[in-house]
C-alpha cells in the first residue's frame, strides 16, 4: 500500500470535514430545540399571541442555526476545494 | 443513484469567458415565474365581493404579509418592502412545492438560486439602510462597539448570505436526496408518498416562511 | 428526611404485584412452550423456557435490589453506582442461558434471546390489555 | 508484531462484545440512576407512597432494561456465536457491530430514565391517576427504544451479511462507519424521545383527563425527534449495501469514515434538542388540552428548523459516500 502526501491530505480532509459537519450540528440542535421548547411553553402561556411568538422562535432559531451552516460550509469546502 | 450527480447544462464561451447555466434550474424558474403571473392575472381579473378561488388564496396571502410586514416595519416602509415580501415568498412556497410533481425539480435544490436570492435580500437591505439613514450613519454602525471590530461586523454580515441561501439550499436538497435514496431502497409505493408529504409539502413551506421572514429581519434591522 | 422511609412503608403491594406478574409470564411462557415442543420445535420451545425462567430470575432479582436502591437517599451518584452494579450482576446472569444456548444444539439461541424479553412483554401486556377487563387484570394485594 | 486474521478477528470480537455490554449498561445505569434520584426526592414527602412508587420503578425499570438486553445478545454472540469468518474484513464488521448494538443503547438507556422518573413524581402528586400515567410511561419509554432496535438490525446485518468478496481497501471503513452512523446517531433521538415522553407522563398526570390528547401528541412527538435516527440508519445501510470499487489509496476509506462520524455526531444535536421541544410542547399540552393542536403544530414547525443541521449532516455524509 503505497501513500503520497496528497493523499494523505485528501483522506484528512475528507475526515475532517466529516467530523466537522458532525460535531458542529451537535450544538445548533440542542440549541434550536431548546428555543423552540420555550416558545411553545410561551404559546402554553398566551396562546393568542401565537403568531408572534412563532415569528420571534423562526428568528432566534435561524440565528443559532448559523453555526451549523459555518460548519456546512466548511465540509463543502474540504470536501471539494482540498485537492 | 446516478440522478444525484447528473446536472443538465448548457455551456456558452463568451468574450474568452466560459458560461455554465443550469438548464433545469432556468427552466424551472421560469415555468415557476409563468405560473405566477398567471395566478395573478386570475386573481385580479373579476374582483368582487364574492370572490373567486383565485383571490381568496392571493387574499390569504396579501393580508398575512401585510400583518407581518406591517408588524416588522413601519406603515410606510411597509408599502415599500411589502409586494418584494409577499412575493418572495409566493415563489418560494411554488419553488418548494413544485418536486412534489412528476418530472419537475425543485429550483431551491439549485445552490444558485437560494445564494442569488440571498444576495438580492442583502443588497436590498443594505439600500433601505443606507437611503434611511444616510451614508455616514449606515457607516458608522461597522465601528460599534469599537473600531476594530470592523472587520468582524462586515464578515457577520457577509455570513448572513451565506447562512440564510445554505439553509434553503441544504433542506430542499437534504429532501429530494433522501426521497430518492429511500425510492432506490424500499422499491416501494407507501413510504415515498408520506417522505414528499414531509419534505415537499411541511418542510417546504416552513423553509419558505423562514427564508421570507430572515429577509424580512435583515431589512427591519438595517433601517433602525 | 433521617432514617429509611422505606422502614415504615406498607410493600406488600409491591411483592404481591412482582410474585403475580412473574408467575404468570412463567406460566404463560411454559405453555407457549409445550405447545412448541408439541408441534416438533424441541429446541425453539427448550430455549424460550430457559430463556425466560432467567428473565423471570432477573426481575425478581432486580424487585429485591430496587429497595436498597431506593434507600440510598437523593444522591444520584450513588444510585447510578447501585444501579450498575446491580445491572452487571443480573446482566452476567443473563448471559448464562445466552451461552448455553450458544453452545449446545438442544437449545435454539434466538429462541432463549426472545425469551429472555418474557417480562417487559408481560408487562406491556398486562397494562396495555389486561388491565382494561378486570376478568383477566392481575391483582395486586 | 504479524499477527494472521483469525487472531485479529477474535480480537475485534471481544472488543466489539466488551463495547456493546459495557455501554448498554452504562445508559441504562444512568437512566435507572435518574429514576432512582427523582424517586428518592418523591418519598421524601410522601412517604406512605413507597409501595406504588417502587412498583412503578421496577415496571419502568424492567422495560427500560430492554436495551441493555438487546446489547448483551449481540455481545454474546459476538464472542459465543461461532461467528469466526476467515475474512480480514470480519474484524470490522463485528467492531461496527458492537459499536452500533452498544452506543444505540445508551441512548435508549438513558431516555427510558425519563419517562420513569416522571411517573413516579406523577403518581406521588396525582396518586388516582397511576394507572394512566403508567400506561403513557409504558409506551413512551417502548418507543423510546426504537433508536436501539436500528442499532440492533444494523448490528445484525453486520455479522451475517457475507462481505468475504468485498474489497478490503474502502470496505473496513464503511463497516466501521455503518456501525458508528447508526449507533451515534441513534444516541441524541433516544435521550430525546425519553424527554418527550416524561412530559406526557407529567402532563397526564396533572390532567388525567387529557390522556387522550397528550397521547397523540407525544407519538408525534417521538416520531419526529426520531427522524434524525432514521438518517443514521439510512447511512449505515447504504454504506452497507453500495458497491464501492476497490482503491489503493486511504482517500475513499476515510470518506467513508467520515461519512459515518458526519451522520453519527450530527444526529446526538438534533435529537436531544427536538426531545428538548417536544418536552416543553408536551407540558403545555397538559396544562392546557383545548389549545393541542396549535402546540402540536408549533412544535412541529420548531421541530422541522432545528432538524435542518441533521438534513446538513446528512447531505455530507451522503456526499462523502457518494464521491467515495
Amino acid at each position: 500500500m503505497e501513500f503520497s502526501g496528497a493523499d494523505l491530505i485528501r483522506a484528512a480532509a475528507l475526515l475532517g470535514a466529516g467530523l466537522a459537519m458532525g460535531l458542529g450540528a451537535i450544538g445548533p440542535g440542542v440549541g434550536e430545540g431548546y428555543a423552540a421548547g420555550k416558545a411553545c411553553e410561551a404559546i402554553g402561556r398566551r396562546p393568542e399571541e401565537a403568531g408572534l411568538l412563532t415569528r420571534t422562535m423562526l428568528v432566534g432559531q435561524a440565528v443559532s442555526e448559523s453555526t451549523g451552516i459555518y460548519s456546512l460550509v466548511v465540509a463543502l469546502l474540504l470536501m471539494f476545494v482540498v485537492q | 443513484m446516478e440522478e444525484l450527480t447528473k446536472v443538465w447544462t448548457w455551456s456558452l464561451d463568451v468574450a474568452g469567458f466560459h458560461l455554465v447555466f443550469n438548464a433545469t434550474t432556468i427552466v424551472m424558474t421560469l415555468t415557476i415565474m409563468g405560473l405566477l403571473i398567471a395566478f395573478g392575472w386570475f386573481a385580479t381579473r373579476q374582483t368582487g365581493l364574492v370572490p373567486n378561488p383565485f383571490q381568496v388564496v392571493a387574499e390569504l396571502f396579501v393580508e398575512t404579509f401585510w400583518n407581518l410586514t406591517k408588524d416588522a416595519l413601519d406603515e410606510d416602509m411597509a408599502k415599500t418592502y411589502f409586494p418584494l415580501i409577499c412575493s418572495l415568498f409566493m415563489f418560494l412556497l411554488l419553488c418548494n412545492w413544485i418536486g412534489i410533481f412528476p418530472y419537475m425539480e425543485e429550483p431551491t435544490k439549485d445552490l444558485n438560486t437560494t445564494l442569488g436570492l440571498g444576495l438580492m435580500g442583502f443588497f436590498i437591505a443594505h439600500y433601505a439602510g443606507i437611503k434611511t439613514k444616510g451614508f455616514a450613519a449606515y457607516a458608522k454602525e461597522y465601528f460599534q462597539p469599537v473600531f476594530f471590530m470592523m472587520p468582524l461586523n462586515v464578515i457577520g454580515e457577509l455570513a448572513k448570505v451565506i447562512s440564510i441561501s445554505f439553509r434553503l439550499y441544504g433542506n430542499i436538497m437534504g429532501g429530494s436526496i433522501i426521497i430518492l435514496v429511500v425510492s432506490h431502497l424500499v422499491y416501494g409505493l407507501l413510504i415515498p408518498p408520506f417522505l414528499y408529504a414531509f419534505f415537499g409539502l411541511f418542510v417546504g413551506t416552513v423553509q419558505a416562511f423562514v427564508f421570507t421572514m430572515l429577509t424580512l429581519v435583515y431589512i427591519s434591522v438595517q433601517v433602525k | 428526611m433521617k432514617g429509611d422511609p422505606l422502614e415504615r412503608a406498607d410493600l406488600s403491594g409491591y411483592h404481591g404485584y412482582q410474585r403475580r406478574l412473574a408467575r404468570g409470564a412463567f406460566t404463560v411462557s411454559v405453555m407457549t412452550g409445550l405447545l412448541a415442543y408439541v408441534a416438533g420445535y424441541g429446541a425453539a420451545a427448550k430455549g424460550l423456557v430457559l430463556g425466560s425462567l432467567f428473565s423471570v430470575l432477573n426481575f425478581v432479582l432486580m424487585a429485591q435490589i430496587l429497595p436498597y436502591q431506593l434507600g440510598v437517599g437523593a444522591n444520584r451518584t450513588r444510585a447510578t453506582g447501585i444501579a450498575l452494579g446491580s445491572l452487571g450482576v443480573r446482566l452476567a446472569l443473563m448471559a448464562v442461558p445466552l451461552i448455553v444456548a450458544a453452545r449446545s444444539d438442544r437449545f435454539n439461541f434466538w429462541a432463549a434471546a426472545a425469551g429472555l424479553f418474557t417480562i417487559p412483554v408481560a408487562i406491556f401486556v398486562d397494562h396495555a390489555f389486561l388491565q382494561r377487563f378486570s376478568r383477566f387484570r392481575i391483582q395486586e394485594h | 508484531m504479524a499477527f494472521d486474521h483469525v487472531t485479529w478477528i477474535k480480537a475485534a470480537s471481544y472488543l466489539g462484545s466488551g463495547l456493546a455490554v459495557g455501554f448498554g449498561a452504562i445508559g441504562a445505569a444512568l437512566g435507572e440512576g435518574y429514576t432512582a434520584g427523582k424517586a428518592n426526592q418523591v418519598l421524601a414527602y410522601r412517604p406512605r407512597m413507597s409501595g406504588d412508587i417502587l412498583k412503578t420503578m421496577l415496571v419502568g425499570q424492567a422495560v427500560a432494561e430492554s436495551a441493555a438486553i438487546f446489547a448483551l445478545v449481540i455481545s454474546m454472540l459476538l464472542v459465543f456465536g461461532g461467528l469466526g469468518g476467515p475474512t480480514p474484513l470480519s474484524a470490522w464488521a463485528y467492531l461496527g457491530a458492537g459499536l452500533a448494538a452498544g452506543l444505540s443503547a445508551v441512548g435508549s438507556g438513558v431516555g427510558s430514565g425519563f419517562p420513569a422518573a416522571a411517573a413516579c413524581e406523577g403518581i406521588g402528586r396525582q396518586p388516582k391517576a397511576s394507572g394512566q400515567v403508567t400506561l403513557i410511561m409504558l409506551i413512551g419509554s417502548a418507543i423510546t427504544q426504537t433508536p436501539c432496535i436500528f442499532g440492533l438490525v444494523i448490528a445484525f446485518l453486520l455479522m451475517f451479511v457475507d462481505f468475504s468478496a468485498k474489497p478490503y481497501y474502502p470496505y473496513w471503513a464503511a463497516l466501521l462507519g455503518a456501525g458508528l452512523s447508526t449507533g451515534l446517531a441513534a444516541i441524541g433521538p433516544g435521550a430525546g424521545g425519553g424527554l418527550v415522553g416524561a412530559s406526557a407522563c407529567k402532563s397526564v398526570a396533572r390532567h388525567p383527563e387529557a390522556q387522550r390528547p397528550v397521547t397523540t401528541a407525544m407519538l408525534v412527538g417521538i416520531g419526529t425527534t426520531q427522524s434524525t435516527a432514521i438518517y443514521g440508519f439510512l447511512i449505515s445501510l447504504i454504506l452497507l449495501f453500495k458497491s464501492f470499487p476497490a482503491s489503493t489509496s486511504y482517500v475513499p476509506s476515510f470518506a467513508l469514515l467520515g461519512a459515518g462520524f458526519a451522520m453519527g455526531f450530527g444526529g446526538i444535536g438534533p435529537g436531544i434538542g427536538e426531545g428538548i421541544t417536544g418536552g416543553y410542547a408536551l407540558d403545555q399540552v397538559g396544562r392546557i388540552p383545548e389549545k393541542a393542536t396549535l402546540l402540536t403544530r408549533t412544535m412541529l414547525v420548531g421541530q422541522a428548523v432545528s432538524e435542518s443541521t441533521g438534513i446538513y449532516s446528512l447531505v455530507v455524509a451522503l456526499l462523502l459516500v457518494l464521491n467515495a
